[in-house]
């Protein structure tokens, strides 16, 4: 208790201390790279979105780092959860009522047209291929809510992300052979009109290969943990056994009651 | 309006710290959420909508999603 | 005449986040913290909304509209988890 | 057009009162069903009020505050009947004055 209440007095003092440093704290002038991607960053690239020109072209390196993490941590999580042939869960479990199901139905097809539009306008509004393939990605959450025995396309999304990722690298590549380092822009599409669709060069390609390949891959691991094997099975199922209906919540409270004073 | 952001950040931690020590683990996932929301707020707040967006994708529904059938799973939600 | 209603307003939504997180930490079940959830998405999103207009800058909307698009499938999985459903 | 600002922001004023309502129903109401009801209609027409206010004010971006508000509109109602139907096949209880519960009823007639 008292451990608790000094915790949280230190924690109120740090934010505070925060809230000065929110003031005080922004740095006056820039850094050389930085002052280089402020003045020169627009005329280079013609990206309406600054940051779009930096994460894409200036560290696009970097950014096919994080890709592969993303896709490394969704092969592992594929590999611990796999399951051969497909049995419910939990026999208990319900159906989604008409509804849900009505809705997901209605809203799927406007979610995943927004999270489209985010990773093709990535270069022009805020966002791109990580934040459009999330959105894409809930817009599976939302079918597979609906319907747990849903099938997904898994060729196709196999085959979207392989194929993306293989175009990122050609895309790296051709930067290397126009004009002389990897990923690099100019050259190798025209540059277009500033703040038009069709514009700065290779960052939109790349954006919407990313997001494919980042909604596919997020849409696979949605998939792979829904229908995983329950890693305890045997070990749940004997704990849950009696008393199930309003035992989780009645019981957490009397807990959390005694927990908290 | 500095006074609106003082508040938000007193908010933010006091969630947090309330996520650490509840014993409930969905209710500390539904903090998380929270947490979530305030903080895409305050990255708005300073100017950074890029950053403030990608919380919100991922923090709206995916992490939520993805802690819950964690719990699921272990069979450690109660 | 209208800034001084507007920080009314501002007050008033301040005043509803209060509440709503008073709930969110006492609340007896974890589907009193569910709504609570969702009574400060509900209000954060206008408040975004209204961080765009006073600052003038357009871009801000699209934060806004990702979470009024998804913040209700937060929602909707806490329920289809106490419906056993994932 | 001092005229339209002003009313831009009476309408706000009036969707921040419905929110700031429908946040005292939440914290004061005796149980969850009553509490979602309370924070899901008042609150969502105190969101699409302040959106529609804060359109007011800025005409120009009226198309896209409208689809943010048309989203909540269709969305919210979905989770939160989701949740409640959730709520009450957990078991969760009524509060000790309700007089009937029209559900459990559905449910045992079927």
């Amino acid at each position: 208790m008292t451990r608790k209440v000094v915790t949280l007095i230190a924690l109120v003092a740090v934010a505070g201390l925060f809230l000065v440093l929110l003031r005080l704290g922004t740095p006056n002038e820039l850094g050389t790279v930085s002052r280089h991607y402020v003045e020169r960053g627009i005329a280079e690239n013609r990206a309406a979105n600054l940051v779009t020109s930096v994460v894409v072209n200036y560290r696009g390196l970097d950014t096919l780092g994080e890709v592969t993490v993303l896709f490394l941590s969704v092969t592992g999580a594929a590999f611990v959860l796999r399951r051969r042939e497909r049995k419910p869960v939990d026999a208990r479990a319900s159906r989604a009522s008409e509804i849900v199901q009505t809705g997901a139905r209605l809203l799927v097809a406007p979610i995943m047209l927004f999270g489209v539009y985010i990773f093709v306008h990535g270069h022009l509004t805020p966002g791109g291929g990580f934040q459009g393939g999330a959105v894409v990605a809930s817009g599976v959450l939302l079918l597979l809510l609906a319907d747990r025995e849903r099938e997904l396309p898994h060729g196709l999304m196999a085959w979207l992300e392989s194929l993306s990722g293989f175009a990122f690298i050609v895309a790296g590549l051709a930067g290397l052979w126009v004009a002389g380092s990897f990923l690099a822009n100019r050259g190798v599409l025209p540059l277009g009109e500033w703040n038009r669709l069709l514009s700065a060069g290779i960052i939109p390609v790349i954006y919407t290969l990313i997001g494919l390949k980042v909604g596919s891959e997020l849409a696979a691991l949605l998939d792979v943990m829904m229908r995983g094997e329950a890693v305890a099975a045997g070990h749940g199922a004997a704990r849950s056994g009696g008393g199930r209906r309003g035992g989780r919540t009645r019981g957490g409270k009397n807990r959390k009651k005694g927990g908290r004073r | 309006m500095i006074w609106l952001d003082a508040l938000v950040c007193l908010l933010m931690i006091v969630v947090a710290v309330t996520a650490t020590a509840v014993k409930n683990l969905v209710s500390a996932v539904i903090m998380v959420g929270v947490v979530s929301l305030l903080v895409s707020y305050l990255f708005l707040r300073m100017g950074a909508p890029d950053v403030a967006m990608t919380e919100a994708a991922i923090g709206a529904a995916l992490t939520t999603v993805i802690f819950l059938i964690a719990l699921r799973r272990t069979g450690e939600d109660r | 005449m209208a800034d001084t209603i507007l920080l009314i307003a501002l007050v008033l939504a301040a005043g509803a986040v209060l509440l709503a997180v008073l709930r969110l930490l006492r609340g007896p079940t974890a589907a009193d913290r569910a709504v609570a959830l969702d009574v400060m998405t509900l209000v954060f999103v206008p408040g975004m909304v209204a961080l765009a207009v006073f600052s003038g800058r357009k871009i801000y909307l699209d934060v806004a509209l990702v979470y009024g698009v998804l913040s209700f499938l937060g929602v909707m999985s806490l329920a289809r988890y106490f419906d056993r459903g994932i | 057009m001092v005229a339209w600002d002003v009313i831009g922001a009476l309408v706000t004023l009036a969707g921040s009162v419905f929110l700031l309502l429908g946040a005292i129903g939440v914290a004061r109401m005796p149980d969850l069903y009553n509490r979602m009801q309370a924070g899901t209609k008042a609150t969502t027409l105190g969101n699409l009020l302040t959106l529609t206010g804060l359109g007011i004010l800025m005409p120009s971006w009226l198309p896209k505050i409208l689809l943010i508000a048309v989203f909540v509109l269709v969305t919210n109602p979905i989770s939160s009947h989701a949740l409640a139907r959730a709520a009450h096949a957990a078991g969760i209880p009524l509060a000790k004055g309700s007089v009937k519960d029209a559900l459990d009823h559905d449910r045992e007639a079927r």
